[in-house]
């Protein structure tokens, strides 16, 4: 059943089915049940890898290696492990999401956005599936396009402004990035990340430190912004405001994370710790300043948008805190980033289709006319604020307790980020849903949410909650994975392992 | 004598494309061009290159020129206006004119290993050129005609006056 | 570069079918369209064309199975490189000719004019590509020129056309000049003109500067001709005035000639002055890039935003050649291919949307191109693309390539700006992108954009299979610029000059 | 863990969860009785299992701990390779005792709100919200280890706000709930970083791991120990509205009155309390952490009351009673007299629900009036009322034989033998006694007494009779909490009161010997030798006093004579001379501006801490950082490349003859490199 | 009585200069045109004199090749010229700047 194609096929999957798109004609829904169901299966066949997974068995799975481009030696290589696992099932599981948020939202051109959205997943499937730089690289790009595209054609009001600023801003850094890959193909002769890890960490004469570093220093930069770290945010705003929602959803987060797990701690373990400082301090600014700022938006997408520069900075702080407890966290709150954030943009995305307008002062005493809304959007307020029991809570603990051995004060500082945070988002509760009722809800009362898009949301709502209650389930191929990764060069001390005497190191 | 030749011929013209340069009437500037031309032939003949000065002096001077005249006449072309549309042609031009003289220049005369030349040394005849020309180098000549052909059909295509 | 003795004796003419093939089809244009009616379609002019053209582009493939070997004695050179050069020449002229089938018919009196000199003209290039005798090289350089600057000048009525085509006229002869100039120099440096001859004889030569002095002129002519900076500066105003089919081909096949002579000359004649010319072309090509993409990003204009990139994609080519290595001609030569797919491609649409009359100029024109035909918005999306350089199309493989070798050869400071110079050409790229897909002002502006014709069509799914093909199995393309950049090695190789020097970083 | 059989634990907090479930999701179809029937039988259940468990207590093997095997992987909850949480309950005395408390107090609120909320329109979500409370609670309670005790620390909270905000139309309610989650979540960043630095030190957050290491480890004093105490202790302030946290309670009261009763009063707020002494073992390490708890204890009674004596809503002087109260029990925990504030936590539940069960009686018999002055002479209308209230009010005040006479006793005299400054804090005690009965009995009488000052709004348009006591659902629990106002501090009568202190000895068990054991240690450490000062040792161990039963008995008739004398004095005031207060006011202006603006708290916060940040965030981080650098920045690289396009453009004048000068130019730079950097050095 | 052969190449870069500087000085486009000639015809003095250096034929036949290419461009430079003439009504290169920037 599960053989080797099944990976290259999930790959191809989307692709095909925009290619099929592109040729249906765009009569009533056509085109949106189409992509509806091929998102469904292609979240099924993403579905396939956890199910069978082995875990405890080191290196990648479900691996295909061919020759693709003999000279310069370039190989389609693609595979799966803890770390790339759950992300891949992630992007599967909004994928069908994705298209319910857009049904109705998506009132033009349905055609052009399913194609690019498709192609979209397709891309952001590579991402993390690909072994093979060139591979890799190539997806990462790709994963640009669609996304530029649409927030020009379906922006709000300063769509192609948006559209530049988010492309160049993350097209810029990935020059560098490819720079770093060219020099280590310069050096090496290969794309593929399995030699190229081997070849880094024992090939001495084939590197200088220095052209290492900056080499690290390439390839993070190019991932701080599209994930995005502290100062280099500029475009997010922007973004989240005139994308549309199924595009905001997945902008950000995974893909730069993920991207800095595998390969700058990965590939540069000894560089990510040189490096490391910075960007638990930038990490630590990131969530607080995020937190901060979110405090005083007027428009509910930048506040989205500045609160995840918050909660993702989380992530990073996690990561380059090396502890294996952190990085867990740090991943698994990438996963729960991409699901709460992503509950955050489609009910903002509902608001904006009921009202037309994102501006928090329109709103005021909704809860009365949508009493669902409002619950399902508590709920998710609650899991992005990290309330227990739902996922946004194991993944910040985790950060935070596994981070905070190592880096006392940083993570202090960053547990401040805990209060702000539901600070921002009760505040925001508070004024579009409670409170009397805004002029402009008390004189266009919309009607509560659809069958669609209770099923939308609930499912988001649900999964936070099994997420935040059987996290081992996830935990349990990511922390395989992570042990590896934190492993190497790792000399600080990790907190003690559980036993049944408790070890005990006493600082002081 | 060979050098006063030289010094006379060449002398000529270089003031021949001074006055090209000089002059306001393209009149005489064509005018100019032929006695530059016409000087070249003779330092052709100078180098030992009998039929390259004749061809010379028939070619350029002969038929290349008289198009030239033809179409100033044609075109009733008068004194050019004064009009300062460039000042980037005196400012960064004139320095790379002059840099250009001078590297030349100084290239040229600072070539140790050079010949030199005499009166009716190594003359070059008409067999020996043919020789080349239509053995060694036939496929360039034939393809000559290509652009023969290109240039008549442009000046047709281009100068036919459109309905 | 050596005699390459052939084993086996082929008809010389073989060596230079495709342009015979060429040359044909030219002279038979010339001699049946003055039996036309006056008035009539030119069309089966085009279709002649078509067909003479395709069948360069056979023989060429077919040439391929040819033992490398020269001919008509030693000033061709068949070998993989120059067939390389032939089927990328050849198929730009099938897609010109594909586009301006309808672009130019009955619009202006000279259409089969313009097919002749289209066809002559290719004869010019793909003796560029194949010539070894500098002789030849100036004659297939002065065909294709003169042809270019004729072509550029066809439309007659509007003012821009002909000052088009006196400014590449006047600039183009003056450019020629320092060509001629640095050829004459290498007469006298070596006593030869022909390239396999060069190498070897510069080695013994009595006055080396003026090699040196050569090699600089010959570059500042093929310099302009490639229209890399700071000899660039004809570019936009040519490229703005003239018909944008004859932009399409201008832009691609005489460059792509002129690089292939470029490459002959700096590797085959001049390997010795490689510190010489290295740091030259690194200089041009740092500039070239910048001046392209710093022109553009504000440029409204579609036709001279795309000749300030055509630019900055000589630059990018350009800094193939600093690789200094067999992959950097390899890089070299494969980029002139991608290049080659993705600009006929995007001129190709500009023509089809402007037409003949040029309706549509600044970007804004543009708007709601992709609502109103979403197949040319959808193929102008994807040339783009490529010329940003996003995966999986052939403008990324290509500059992949060229800044893989580059950076092999430790070229990392020009590799760096050239990358960060692509970030920010994406700018400019993505103005027109977000413009062709946002919704238009008017709708009256677009109606006048004519249905789609199948020569149109024919011509976009050529450059459209050509782009993704490049992109994503890049292969078989590479396989071949590579066995091209192999006869330098060669050469190089088994000559008496050894390569030690040469020898790649 | 032990030979017990399971006592499934988990299915005490998850029947509640189960009602939430059910309410929460198809309430809003049921009719009323349905939902208040699935609300009452989940409350009732965990209650039932709770009188079982008590029932055969004895014959358990304590501590009993559960794990909850969950189907998924290793049956944890969150589990890495450096570190496990599992949902493990854990059943002690102290366990027991709040069990209790929460299921009874619990159940019994519950029973009264069907009839208070009766005419509400979100009768399903009250109920709703009010089982998921339980479920949070119970959790809570139940709780093996830390992290799954935030859980229900957390989750209370979150009921807290859902339930403040009840009345969510109302901008007040629902600001009032968003205070609570905040200033909560400010306790709660406490809760974390001790915890964090729990598991760097144990690696485990597990009570049956972090504790017996502690007691294996006799020389652990202090240090990270009060770091971990200190940080809970921001924590409990949060929860349990003590100072600086306490700003939170008072708003808090715009909820429903049930809901003050029951987690504004008798469970959640107790729940800093029960931290503490579930996790005294750290706090017996560190002498000056529960210096710290017995001084903000201290303070916090003290302030309080104050604030309490002039409060005009009678539910706000409930509030700050609860908050004076819980002062109390601090004051008992930095005494190190655990089971006394377990105890008053105990009668503190039973009577302190009452008040505001009461209170709400008082105010549904009012149509929705609060304002004490407003009210007056309700002892007629509403006798049931009056008569428990009244118990609540004795026992409130400290007088025997009413429950919180024992317990407030118990602590007072605790206080007095603890080892810092213990005649002081029993001395402030004592005068927050005479203030708590002083309040109190104004409150008794501007209610029951008099003549009715101020006819309420006719809102409720069916009572046209205006006053009427309560229908039966609510006067039962009140009679029931009543009854245990009166006899719950039997449980607990001291032995100097002829008593068998039967409560202490129950929870013996779980706090048994750890306020010795530093003295032990420092026995050790003095019998070692001199590595340890002797000062030092002997500064943070000085020894207790002794118990002395007389002492003990005198102290206690000191500390009714103090409620004696607040009766006194508010009788004088309120009943005799209604005309004083208004004098006293007029007099002493100044303070009474103070008292009646509770000091000003809540705008010192808002002047130096929410303002100043609200202004950093909107024009420094906002304004100058991301508006003006991040992006600015990115527009003056966009700017300055536009310019340099610019500079490009103007070469291109459309001249042949500047082209042809710039070409020139061009060659003439190649020539000269050439020849320069070439043919030079040929 | 001897000319070292430099002095012909001197003469050509000389006259070649001045083709470029009346490029950049004249306003006729036929007067701009001729220095173009110029500039070929003093690379043709280069060629004359090379191949009377190296004895080689070759670089008279160049010459030969560079008459022809100077008529072709001739026929097609002139042409443009009179179709530049037809469309603008001026012969001045100053006034042929329609396309800029």
């Amino acid at each position: 059943m599960l053989n080797e194609t099944t990976l290259t096929l999930t790959i191809l999957f989307p692709a095909a089915a925009a290619l099929v798109v592109a040729l249906l004609p765009s009569r009533g829904r056509v085109i949106q049940w189409f992509t509806l169901i091929a998102s469904l299966i292609f979240f099924l066949l993403t579905l396939q890898f956890p199910a069978h997974f082995t875990y405890g068995q080191q290196g990648f799975q479900f691996e295909v290696n061919r020759d693709w481009i003999a000279s310069p030696n370039i190989r389609y290589h693609i595979g799966l492990d803890g770390i790339s696992l759950w992300l891949v099932a992630l992007t599967g599981f909004l994928a069908p999401l994705g298209v319910l948020a857009s049904w109705k939202a998506i009132d033009h051109h349905a055609k052009e956005f399913y194609f690019l959205f498709l192609l979209q997943q397709t891309a952001m499937v590579g991402v993390f599936v690909a072994l093979d730089m060139f591979l890799y690289y190539a997806f990462w790009e790709l994963t640009l396009v669609p996304m530029a595209i649409l927030i020009a054609m379906f922006g709000r009001e300063r769509g192609v402004q948006a559209a530049l600023k988010f492309f160049v801003y993350t097209f810029l850094p990935s020059a560098l990035l490819l720079v770093a890959i060219l020099f280590l193909y310069a050096r090496t002769g290969t794309f593929d990340f399995v030699q190229l890890q081997a070849m880094v960490s024992h090939g001495g004469s084939l590197f200088s430190e220095r052209a290492l570093y900056w080499a690290a220093l390439g390839f993070l930069v190019a991932f701080a912004v599209k994930v995005p770290v502290f100062p280099l945010h500029g475009w997010l705003g922007d973004t989240f405001s005139e994308a549309p929602t199924a595009m905001a959803m997945v902008v950000a987060g995974k893909l730069g994370l993920y991207s800095i797990l595998r390969f700058n701690l990965g590939l540069f373990p000894v560089q990510a710790r040189q490096l490391a400082p910075w960007m638990i301090a930038l990490a630590v600014i990131g969530i607080l300043y995020g937190a901060l700022v979110a405090l005083v938006q007027r428009d509910m997408k930048r506040l989205a948008a500045y609160a995840t520069l918050s909660g993702l900075s989380f992530c990073v702080l996690g990561i380059f805190c090396f502890a294996v407890s952190g990085v867990d966290g740090a991943l698994y709150q990438t996963i729960n980033e991409g699901i709460i954030g992503g509950a955050l943009l489609i009910l903002l995305g509902i608001l904006y289709e009921r009202y037309g307008t994102y501006e928090i002062a329109a709103y005021g005493g909704l809860a009365a006319h949508m009493p669902l809304f409002a619950t399902l959007f508590v709920i998710v307020s609650l899991a992005l604020i990290g309330l227990p029991m739902l996922n946004g809570f194991v993944g910040e603990f985790l950060i935070l307790s596994g981070s905070f051995a190592g880096h006392t004060g940083w993570v202090a500082a960053a547990t401040v980020g805990v209060i702000l945070s539901a600070a921002y988002m009760l505040s925001l509760v508070q004024k579009v849903f409670y409170g009397g009722q805004s002029e402009m809800v008390r004189e266009q009362p919309r009607p509560d949410l659809n069958f669609r898009e209770n099923v939308t949301v609930w499912s988001m709502a649900v999964l936070m909650l099994v997420m935040g209650l059987a996290s081992p389930v996830w935990t349990r191929a990511i922390d395989g994975a992570v042990v590896k990764l934190v492993q190497p060069a790792s000399q600080a001390a990790i907190p003690c392992v559980l036993g049944p005497t408790p070890c005990v190191a006493v600082q002081q | 004598m060979y050098l006063v030749l030289f010094i006379l011929f060449g002398g000529l013209c270089v003031a021949g494309a001074l006055n090209l340069l000089l002059q306001r009437h393209p009149i005489n500037s064509a005018l100019s061009l032929v006695v530059v031309m016409t000087s070249l032939a003779v330092l052709y003949l100078l180098l030992g290159a009998e039929f390259l000065a004749a061809a010379q002096v028939i070619v350029y001077s002969g038929a290349i020129m008289v198009l030239f005249v033809f179409v100033i006449m044609l075109l009733n072309a008068g004194e050019e206006e004064r009009t300062f549309g460039s000042k980037a042609a005196y400012i960064v031009g004139f320095p790379g004119v002059a840099a250009l003289i001078c590297t030349l220049t100084i290239v040229f005369l600072s070539a140790r290993h050079l010949g030199e030349t005499r009166l009716g040394d190594s003359l070059v005849s008409v067999h020996d050129l043919s020789l080349v020309l239509f053995r060694d180098l036939l496929l360039p000549f034939e393809v000559t005609s290509v652009l023969i052909l290109i240039a008549i059909l442009g000046a047709v295509a281009l100068a036919r006056k459109e309905s | 570069m050596m005699q390459i003795e052939t084993g086996a004796q082929v008809p010389q003419v073989y060596r230079i079918l495709p342009e015979v093939l060429l040359t044909i089809t030219g002279v038979l244009i010339m001699l049946v369209e003055p039996l036309m009616p006056r008035g009539a379609s030119r069309k089966p002019m085009g279709v002649l064309a078509l067909l003479g053209s395709l069948a360069a582009l056979f023989a060429s493939f077919w040439q391929m199975g040819l033992p490398p070997g020269t001919a008509y004695y030693g000033v061709v050179q068949t070998d993989a490189f120059s067939v390389f050069f032939h089927v990328l020449i050849t198929s730009i002229i099938v897609v010109s000719i594909l586009v301006s089938l309808d672009t130019f018919d009955r619009k202006t009196e000279n259409t089969g004019e313009f097919y002749a000199l289209a066809v002559l003209g290719a004869v010019g290039m793909c003796i560029m590509s194949s010539a070894v005798e500098l002789l030849l090289v100036f004659i297939g350089l002065e065909i294709s020129s003169i042809s270019t600057y004729i072509m550029a000048g066809f439309r007659k009525r509007s003012g821009k056309s002909p000052e088009s085509a006196l400014k590449y006229f006047l600039l183009g002869s003056f450019a020629t000049a320092f060509f001629l100039y640095g050829i004459a120099l290498t007469f006298g440096a070596t006593g030869t003109t022909n390239i396999s001859q060069i190498a070897a004889l510069f080695r013994q030569s009595e006055t080396p500067a003026f090699g040196y002095v050569a090699m600089t002129m010959i570059l500042i002519g093929l310099g302009f001709k490639v229209s890399a900076a700071p000899f660039h500066i004809w570019t936009p105003d040519v490229y703005e005035g003239a018909p944008s089919p004859v932009v399409g081909l201008m832009s691609t096949a005489p460059k792509a000639a002129a690089f292939a002579v470029l490459l002959r000359i700096a590797y085959g004649a001049y390997p010795w002055l490689h510190a010489h010319w290295f740091l030259l072309i690194w200089l041009m090509a740092a500039i070239s890039m910048t001046v392209g993409n710093l022109g553009a990003l504000s440029q409204q204009n579609v036709k001279r935003m795309l000749a300030y990139s055509s630019i900055a994609h000589g630059g990018y080519l350009l800094v193939a050649f600093t690789a200094l290595s067999r992959e950097g001609i390899a890089a070299a030569t494969f980029y002139t291919a991608t290049y080659a797919a993705t600009n006929v491609g995007i001129f190709a649409i500009v023509s089809h949307a402007g037409g003949y009359e040029e309706r549509l100029n600044s970007i804004t024109d543009y708007r709601g191109l992709a609502y109103r035909s979403p197949l040319l918005g959808g193929a102008l999306a994807l040339f783009l693309l490529s010329l940003i350089g996003i995966p999986f199309t052939a403008g990324f493989f290509g500059k992949f390539y060229v800044f893989a070798a580059a950076l092999d050869s430790g070229v990392v400071w020009l590799t760096i700006f050239g990358l960060v110079n692509s970030g920010i050409a994406a700018f400019y790229y993505l103005r027109l992108l977000t413009s062709v897909y946002s919704k238009p002002m008017t709708e009256a502006q677009l109606a006048t954009i004519p249905a789609l014709k199948p020569s149109l069509l024919a011509a976009l799914f050529v450059t459209v299979t050509a782009t993704l093909i490049l992109g994503i199995f890049p292969g078989r393309t590479l396989a071949l610029a590579r066995a091209g950049a192999a006869t330098y090695a060669v050469s190089g190789s088994s000559t008496s000059v050894g390569t030690a020097n040469f020898s790649l970083r | 863990m032990n030979g017990d059989p399971s006592l499934h634990l988990w299915l005490i907090p998850i029947l509640p969860f189960i009602g939430f479930l059910l309410n929460g999701l198809v309430g809003r179809r049921l009719p009323k009785g349905l939902v208040s029937t699935i609300a009452l039988i989940f409350t009732a259940a965990p209650l039932a299992m709770v009188a079982l468990i008590a029932a055969r207590f004895s014959s358990l093997t304590l501590p009993h701990v559960e794990r909850l095997a969950a189907p998924w992987s290793s049956g944890s909850w969150i589990l890495t390779s450096a570190f496990r949480v599992d949902f493990s309950f854990l059943l002690d005395p102290l366990t027991l005792v709040m069990l209790l408390v929460v299921t009874g107090v619990g159940f019994l609120i519950h029973l009264y709100s069907v009839g208070y909320m009766a005419e509400e329109e979100g009768y399903w979500r009250y109920f709703a919200y009010l089982n998921l409370f339980m479920f949070f609670m119970l959790t809570l309670v139940l709780a093996e280890n830390f992290l799954l005790m935030f859980v229900g620390w957390e989750g209370v909270g979150l009921a807290s706000y859902l339930l403040i905000g009840f009345y969510f139309m109302r901008s007040s309610a629902a600001d009032a709930g968003k205070k609570a989650f905040v200033v909560n979540r400010i306790g709660d960043f406490g809760f974390l970083l001790a915890m964090f630095l729990l598991i760097g030190h144990f690696g485990s957050l597990s009570f049956s791991q972090v504790f017996p290491a502690i007691a294996a480890h006799p020389e652990w004093q202090g240090g990270f120990l009060t770091a971990i105490a200190l940080l809970l202790l921001l924590g409990a302030t949060g929860k349990s509205a003590q100072i600086p946290l306490y700003v939170w309670l008072p708003d808090a009261m715009e909820g429903p009155t049930p809901v003050s009763a029951l987690i504004h009063a008798a469970t959640m707020v107790t729940a800093g309390v029960y931290m503490i002494v579930r996790t005294h073992v750290l706090f017996d390490r560190s002498p000056f952490a529960l210096g710290v708890v017995a001084i903000i204890g201290a303070a916090t009674a003290f302030f309080a009351a104050t604030i309490g004596i002039v409060q005009t809503d009678i539910k706000r002087v409930l509030a700050y009673s609860t908050v004076s109260q819980l002062g109390y029990m601090f004051l008992a925990c930095g005494a190190a007299a655990y089971s006394a504030a377990i105890f008053h936590l105990v009668t503190h539940a039973f009577f302190k629900g009452l008040l505001f069960l009461a209170a709400g009686s008082v105010i549904h018999a009012l149509g929705g009036e609060q304002d004490l002055r407003k009210m007056g002479g309700l002892r007629k209308a509403t006798p049931i009322t009056f008569w428990t209230m009244t118990a609540a009010v004795f026992a409130i005040a400290g007088l025997p034989p009413f429950a919180g006479f024992f317990s407030k006793d118990a602590i007072l005299y605790e206080s007095f033998l603890s080892p810092t400054a213990g005649p002081i804090l029993w001395f402030v005690g004592l005068v927050t006694a005479l203030l708590t009965a002083f309040y109190m009995f104004r409150l008794w009488y501007l209610a029951f007494f008099g003549e009715r000052r101020e006819l309420a709004e006719e809102s409720h348009g069916h009572h046209a009779g205006g006053v009427h006591e309560s229908p039966w659902i609510m006067l039962l629990p009140l009679v029931l909490l009543a009854v245990l106002s009166l006899t719950g501090g039997w449980i607990g009568i001291p032995e100097a009161l002829g008593g068998s202190d039967h409560f202490a000895h129950f929870l013996e068990p779980v706090i048994a010997g750890q306020p010795h054991s530093s003295v032990e240690v420092t026995k050790q450490a003095a019998a070692e030798g001199s590595s340890v000062p002797q000062e030092t040792a002997a500064a943070r161990t000085p020894g207790k006093p002794a118990r002395n039963t007389n002492q003990e008995r005198l102290f206690s008739v000191v500390s009714v004579l103090m409620a004696l004398i607040g009766w006194f004095f508010a009788d004088l005031f309120y009943r005799r001379k209604p005309g004083l207060p208004e004098q006293m006011a007029e007099r002493a202006r100044a303070l009474y501006l103070v008292l009646k603006n509770k000091y000003w708290i809540d705008e010192i916060y808002a002047r130096f801490i929410v303002i100043p940040l609200l202004f950093i965030s909107r024009y420094i981080l906002w304004g100058a950082v991301d508006t003006g650098m991040i992006d600015g920045g990115g527009y003056l690289v966009a700017g300055s490349a536009r310019g340099f396009g610019a500079l490009v453009r103007r070469v291109q004048s459309g001249n042949i003859r500047s082209y042809a000068g710039w070409l020139a130019l061009g060659a003439a730079a190649l020539l000269l490199i050439t020849y320069f950097g070439f043919v030079t050095h040929l | 009585m001897v000319v070292p052969v430099a002095y012909y190449l001197v003469l050509s870069a000389i006259l070649f200069s001045i083709g470029v500087g009346a490029f950049l000085i004249r306003r006729n486009i036929i007067t701009v045109f001729m220095s173009i000639e110029l500039m070929l015809n003093a690379v043709n003095l280069t060629f004359v004199a090379f191949a009377h250096q190296w004895h080689r034929v070759s670089g008279q036949i160049f010459v030969f090749f560079v008459m022809v290419v100077a008529a072709a461009e001739a026929a097609v430079g002139l042409a443009i010229i009179i179709s530049i003439f037809r469309a603008r009504e001026t012969l001045n290169v100053d006034n042929v700047n329609l396309m800029k920037l």
